[in-house]
């Protein structure tokens, strides 16, 4: 019997006591670690259409769409279909697609979480802070040793033209 | 005390009514009875014990609906009300309909013997006692029906385990409850123990009649044993944790509730609340010292201590394990029903030694 | 009443009036055009402001479900925090998890015993698409394919703040009475209550090719001609899940 | 010659001498030595392994090659000392156009769903397997799924009548009609599953007599789409989808020890201390749940216990969020090391870790008195659900599980990997056997996982060298042509094991996930039976399960 009354005086003290540990949102901020993976964000002015995130991409969320030239037309995001693994962001050589910490999100449709490029682009920055500074992948290590294919190379050779 | 009828006829200074006048003035007694007891088990079964869950697990429920949360009430009402009532095929259609209606109604109806205090009492008859009982082991009837009648292996399930616990458990709580009796018997000195007012006035004095001591006489310092005993068996009764075997949500998915929904199921789950105030109203009654408390009016009293029965129920409910049915069983017939029994003997012989 | 229930799921949630509401109060009060405008208003109100849940756990979502519900979050704040086992008792249909073709039936049948006005969530990617397991033989493309979904939340998972505006966003839309309407239900075509399956699937033999009058694992809508209705046809037993 | 190898040597003596015609080869797995056994034979062969102490059946998976099925059998040996942990595995080799086995179910109980989750998905056909049924797909599936040949786009109609409804399913108990008994179907959707998990329930009265799982409703494919991704890049996600309730770390250090074993990739010294630390904060998340929903399952809902394990989950997950990103899915680990280095600053991070360090007794204690010192909750867990250490190897139980048996059998400790070796910690086990052993066991384990938490914060604070979090890993991982591993972690429920099949391409042949929870849900029946409803869905939440994992 002791150790039931005892199991009362816990839950007692805890009510008694009266601290609550919610976080009341939407009033209060959820706090999110800068790591955070949320929506996508897409920079047109950075890519350079090199289609390394649409084959890592394990699920094909992602869909290139480009020219004979190899120029970029279209950048399709399923973020109903996203497993949202960051991949892409972190094999991408000139960060055109970032991970914000934005999740607000939804919608009525599964037709309307197809983003496009234009989507993609207004994706908003939360609350003013640059996502690439909360951003630390070790690329070099990512990327691999091979010399001939090395993506950072072939990368910023094109990004130079 | 008085009933309600005399506390008006009082109040309009007439001697008393003609059978017809006697019937309406019962009729709105009965009704604002109801109506304040309606308010308070719907606070209480909606908001309170949210709120109160909440607490014991640092939690803050509901704050977003009108202030502090409160309009949940009436929005949780309204939205069960307007729900579709879905009526499975197969199911004994009398009984599955009559069973909902039935729970409110024996629950509601037993209110009429508790002695609110402040004239606040519909009937008062001579056996008032075994009446409230009687209604309280009532409320296994629907709950039989109500299971059955669904048609569906968890109600039965539910429905099995509420016949074998009210069983169980009727005699220790009726026996407990006479074991104040003989106490009644001395304190209020009255030839009519059993009459409900009669056990409130007997625990106005000071403990054990003897005067100086700072101590109300409230049975539960008389009769701690009876007390605990009663206790336990009235959560059993009403299938509170750690009894709730009936609707053990995470066996039986709902219990005997399984397959109702829409009003059918507010009327039931009112029923379940209704029956913890109702056993808090006879604990606070039998134990303690009905609206027994200084300066503010007895009704206050009275419904403030059931309130803590509420709480308290609810504590237990977050806090101890449900027990098994045969652990149930066993402690019923093995122990509790002995225990009631001897605690019965001891104060009959006390009293006879004593007297 | 068939008719309505082919068209497709994009097309039946467009419109202004929410058919949810048309109940036989409705019809009472439909003639005083003030009463109805209120009288929906303060319902409207009242299912937005208290929703119970449907406690349906199926995968990695269900995980942020809890916690959704739990202590930090505590979804009963918006008076959405009522877990009920029983799906006679809950408004609130939140799918956690991926749904393959075993689970299908059931996740559809539970749906249906839900009374009206029903509200669903679909949580996650798999709910919204098959998300990772997408590519999976057996694993359904969205629940969208055969239910009624309200609000998407899209994450893998939703972070339990996305659920919470999810549930915000739905009590919005709700309380503004804006929401996916009725399916027709298999007991509400009367003529077909009392029919063994054979009989009904005689009674549809015009309307149907012979080979979708059959338990669909897939639910791609290029297989099954008409899913709605076949899925109606299963679900004219009488039998519910809780039932054992 | 270490007494492995030497043993291995006898072995071979043995089993040459006693079975001359079952044994046809002896092969070299990378992580074992294997025995290849006349498909007719295997059983005897598996039974002479039994008696020379592999005690211990892990896994068995089937791989198809162009011109054979082969089905194979992982065997291991649990005893008290460490030094005697060794591995063997055993291959039958099966005809390609009507593959059949001999069972092994036995020898080994456990082998009774692990040949039919073989029969399901590849059309292995074991031979006097008691019960030769479909597991995860459902009865009238038309294929196997990963079979090469398979289509995917295939229509998967069933007509309804073929599709029995299971609520239309009667139960006769053999040799006692008279017995007046009720059939109950406890889920998919039931608040004690936890997920969805159909027990077919013989009830008489209110005792089980009879029940069987029947799993499938969570089958996600994994293993066939693991098949069809990039050892480097692509598989990391999944793995985070297995035991989901954020035991993810675990999963994917499952995926990572087995690859970087066969393809020999290193990991430095640093990567493997933050490896440590973010796997023992998982298990504390994990074990956190596994004791929140037992009491969920014993109380009823809205109970505290359940409240404060998911506040003491929060803290661990926010910390976790801070350092990989994600509260559940955390896709951190990396072939050769982790994604990220710890989070900046750092100080801050190790603060929040201390500080939930430092609470964490007085919330042990709470729930020591809450759980354990409960009289009406020992009454309850105590004496119920049964499971004899014996019973338990038969079935291939694991983690907390066996250990609530009393034996200390934790992969961990017998066969280490990563930086486990260098820290002080201990496997907990308690003999109770009870539903209450196994939640003590879990509770025992946060605490043990405390400690190793404490260490790796203590290493990593004052690490003054470099802090290398990836070694050189080569671009594409190619391990060579038909190189089997299989490796095992001890994950949150238990030895979380991958068998990979290589085919010289970047991505596997096969892959196997051997899950804990599957092998210990197996063990489900002989606990419920003869059991109260009520123990049996207590006993449900002891086993801790998690349908991510056991369906895959």
């Amino acid at each position: 019997m002791m150790g039931v009354l005892r199991s009362l005086g816990v839950t007692a003290k805890h009510a008694l006591k009266g601290d609550t540990f919610t976080v009341e949102y939407p009033d209060e901020s959820p706090g999110i670690s800068p790591r955070f993976r949320g929506t996508h964000k897409f920079s047109l002015s950075r890519c350079i259409w090199c289609r390394m995130c649409e084959e890592v991409c394990p699920n094909g969320t992602i869909d290139i769409k480009t020219n004979e030239k190899r120029e970029g037309e279209e950048y399709n995001l399923n973020l109903g279909q996203c497993i949202y693994c960051r991949l892409c962001e972190e094999v991408c050589p000139v960060d055109a697609i970032i991970l914000t910490q934005h999740f607000e999100l939804n919608a009525g449709t599964k037709a309307e979480l197809e983003y496009n490029m234009d989507d993609l682009m207004d994706v908003p920055w939360y609350k003013g802070m640059d996502p690439l500074e909360a951003r630390e992948p070790d690329r070099g290590a990512w990327i691999g040793t091979d010399e001939e294919d090395d993506v950072w190379e072939t990368a910023e050779s094109t990004y130079a033209d | 005390m008085v009933t309600f009828n005399d506390a008006v006829a009082d109040l309009l200074g007439v001697d008393g009514f003609s059978p017809l006048v006697e019937f309406i003035v019962g009729i709105v007694g009965a009704s604002i009875v109801v109506s304040v007891m309606l308010t308070i088990i719907g606070i209480s079964a909606v908001w309170l014990k949210r709120k109160w869950n909440a607490r014991l697990g640092d939690r803050i429920a509901v704050n977003r609906i009108g202030p502090a949360g409160l309009m949940v009430m009436p929005a949780d009402a309204l939205k069960l009300f307007s729900k579709e009532v879905v009526v499975p095929e197969d199911v004994d259609r009398i009984g599955y309909k009559l069973a909902p209606m039935l729970a409110a109604a024996t629950v509601l109806a037993a209110f009429a013997f508790i002695p609110f205090g402040s004239g606040l009492q519909i009937a008062d008859p001579e056996t008032g006692l075994i009446f409230a009982l009687a209604f309280a082991s009532l409320s296994a009837v629907p709950v039989v029906m109500a299971g059955y009648s669904s048609k569906n292996k968890y109600s039965f399930l539910g429905f099995e385990r509420e016949v074998a616990q009210a069983i169980a458990y009727e005699i220790p709580l009726v026996v407990s409850a006479l074991a104040v009796v003989p106490l009644v018997a001395v304190f209020a000195d009255t030839s009519a123990p059993l009459r409900m007012s009669n056990v409130v006035t007997a625990q106005q004095g000071p403990l054990l009649g003897v005067t100086g001591l700072p101590i109300p006489n409230w049975f539960i310092f008389a009769q701690p044993v009876a007390a605990v005993l009663f206790f336990v068996s009235i959560l059993a009764e009403f299938s509170r944790n750690p009894f709730d075997l009936p609707e053990a949500g995470s066996e039986l998915v709902a219990g005997y509730l399984t397959e109702y929904g829409g009003v059918n199921f507010v009327l039931l789950f009112l029923a379940e609340f209704a029956a913890i105030y109702f056993g808090g109203a006879l604990f606070t009654a039998l134990f303690l010292g009905g609206g027994s408390g200084p300066v503010l009016p007895a009704v206050v009293w009275f419904l403030g201590k059931t309130f803590v029965f509420y709480l308290v129920v609810q504590w237990f409910r977050a806090t101890i394990p449900r027990v098994r049915i045969d652990q149930l069983l066993e402690f019923g017939w093995k122990y509790l029903l002995e225990l009631t029994f001897l605690n019965l003997l001891l104060t009959a012989g006390i009293l006879w030694v004593v007297l | 009443m068939l008719d309505k229930s082919k068209t497709p799921i994009s097309e039946r949630r467009e419109g202004d009036v929410d058919p949810r509401m048309n109940s036989k109060l409705r019809e009472m009060f439909g003639s005083i055009p003030i009463v109805t405008t209120t009288f929906d208003k303060v319902m409207n109100w009242a299912r937005a402001s208290s929703m119970f849940p449907f406690q349906f756990g199926i995968a990695c979502c269900s995980i942020e479900m809890m916690h959704a519900v739990a202590i930090k979050h505590d979804m009963d704040r918006f008076g959405a925090g009522v877990y009920r086992n029983s799906p006679r008792q809950a408004d609130l249909m939140i799918v956690p998890g991926t749904i393959n073709a075993k689970l299908a039936p059931r996740v559809k049948r539970l749906y249906d015993q839900i009374p009206e006005p029903k509200f669903v969530v679909s949580m996650g990617s798999c709910t919204i698409s098959g998300g990772p397991f997408q590519e999976g033989y057996n694993v359904v493309k969205g629940l969208e394919t055969f239910a009624p979904v309200d609000i998407h939340v899209p994450g893998c998972p939703p972070r339990p703040e996305a659920l919470l505006y999810g549930v915000m966003k739905m009590q919005e839309k709700v309380k503004r009475g804006e929401s996916s309407p009725v399916t027709v239900k298999p007991y509400e075509i009367r003529e077909l209550q009392d029919w063994s399956r054979d009989e009904v699937a005689e009674f549809f033999e015009d309307e149907l090719e012979p080979d979708t009058l059959v338990m669909n694992y897939t639910h791609s809508p290029e297989l099954s001609g008409s899913a709605d209705v076949e899925d109606g046809v299963n679900e004219t037993t009488p039998a519910t899940e809780g039932e054992g | 010659m270490s007494v492995v190898t030497r043993r291995h040597e006898e072995l071979h003596e043995t089993i040459e001498d006693e079975l001359p015609d079952a044994i046809l080869d002896f092969d070299e797995h990378h992580n074992a030595p294997a025995v290849v056994a006349n498909p007719s034979r295997v059983d005897d062969v598996v039974r002479i392994l039994k008696q020379n102490g592999y005690n211990h059946l892990s896994s068995v998976s089937a791989v198809e090659y162009d011109n054979r099925y082969e089905s194979v059998y992982h065997l291991r040996r649990i005893t008290d000392d460490r030094e005697d942990f060794d591995e063997i595995n055993v291959v039958a080799p099966a005809d390609p156009d009507e593959p059949a086995v001999e069972t092994v179910s036995d020898v080994f109980k456990g082998a009774n769903w692990h040949e039919r989750e073989a029969y399901d998905l590849m059309g292995i056909r074991y031979d006097n397997h008691p019960d030769m049924r479909r597991i995860l797909l459902p009865e009238t599936w038309k294929g196997h799924p990963l079979r090469d040949e398979y289509d995917v786009d295939q229509p998967q109609y069933t007509t309804l009548e073929a599709h029995a409804n299971p609520i239309e399913e009667r139960y006769e108990v053999e040799n006692d009609a008279a017995l007046d008994t009720m059939f109950l179907n406890i889920g998919p959707h039931h608040p004690a599953t936890h997920g969805v998990l159909h027990l077919k329930t013989v009830l008489d009265g209110e005792v089980v007599v009879d029940v069987d799982p029947d799993i499938g409703y969570l089958h996600r494919c994994e293993e066939y789409l693991c098949e069809r991704l990039d050892y480097k890049y692509q598989i990391m996600p999944y793995p985070d989808r297995w035991d989901y309730v954020s035991a993810g770390m675990l999963n994917e250090m499952a995926y990572a020890r087995c690859i970087e074993d066969l393809a020999e990739i290193d990991v430095p010294e640093y990567a493997q201390v933050i490896r440590v630390l973010a796997q023992e904060l998982s298990r504390i998340a994990a074990h956190m749940l596994a004791v929140g929903t037992f009491a969920l399952d014993i109380y009823g809902e809205l109970n505290v216990i359940f409240m404060y394990a998911f506040k003491d989950r929060e803290i661990v997950q926010e910390m976790l969020e801070d350092l990989s990103g994600q509260r559940l899915m955390f896709n951190y680990l990396r072939l050769g090391g982790v994604a990220y280095d710890l989070p900046e600053p750092r100080d801050e991070w190790f603060g929040k870790i201390r500080g939930f360090l430092d609470d964490l007794p007085g919330k042990m204690d709470e729930y020591r008195s809450l759980l354990e010192g409960n009289e009406l909750l020992r009454k309850r867990a105590e004496g119920t659900g049964i499971l004899e250490p014996e019973t338990a190897k038969e079935y291939g139980c694991t983690g907390p599980v066996l250990r609530g048996s009393g034996v200390g059998y934790d992969v961990r400790e017998v066969d280490p990997y990563g930086y486990y070796d260098e820290l002080d910690w201990d496997v907990v086990t308690y003999d109770g056997c009870d539903n209450l052993s196994r939640v003590l066991v879990r509770l025992g384990e946060v605490e043990e996982s405390a400690r190793l938490v404490e260490q790796c914060v203590d290493i990593l604070e004052s690490w003054d060298g470099d802090r290398e979090i990836q070694s050189r890993v080569p671009r594409s991982i190619t391990p060579p042509a038909e190189t089997e591993n299989y490796t095992a972690v001890e994950g949150a429920k238990g030895e979380l094991g991958i068998h990979i099949v290589s085919d010289g391409t970047e991505k596997p042949h096969r892959f196997k996930i051997r899950s804990p929870c599957f092998s210990n849900l197996a063990v489900f029946s002989e606990l419920a039976e003869g059991e109260y409803l009520a123990d049996m869905i207590a006993t449900l939440g002891s086993l801790d399960l998690v349908f991510g994992e056991v369906d895959r």
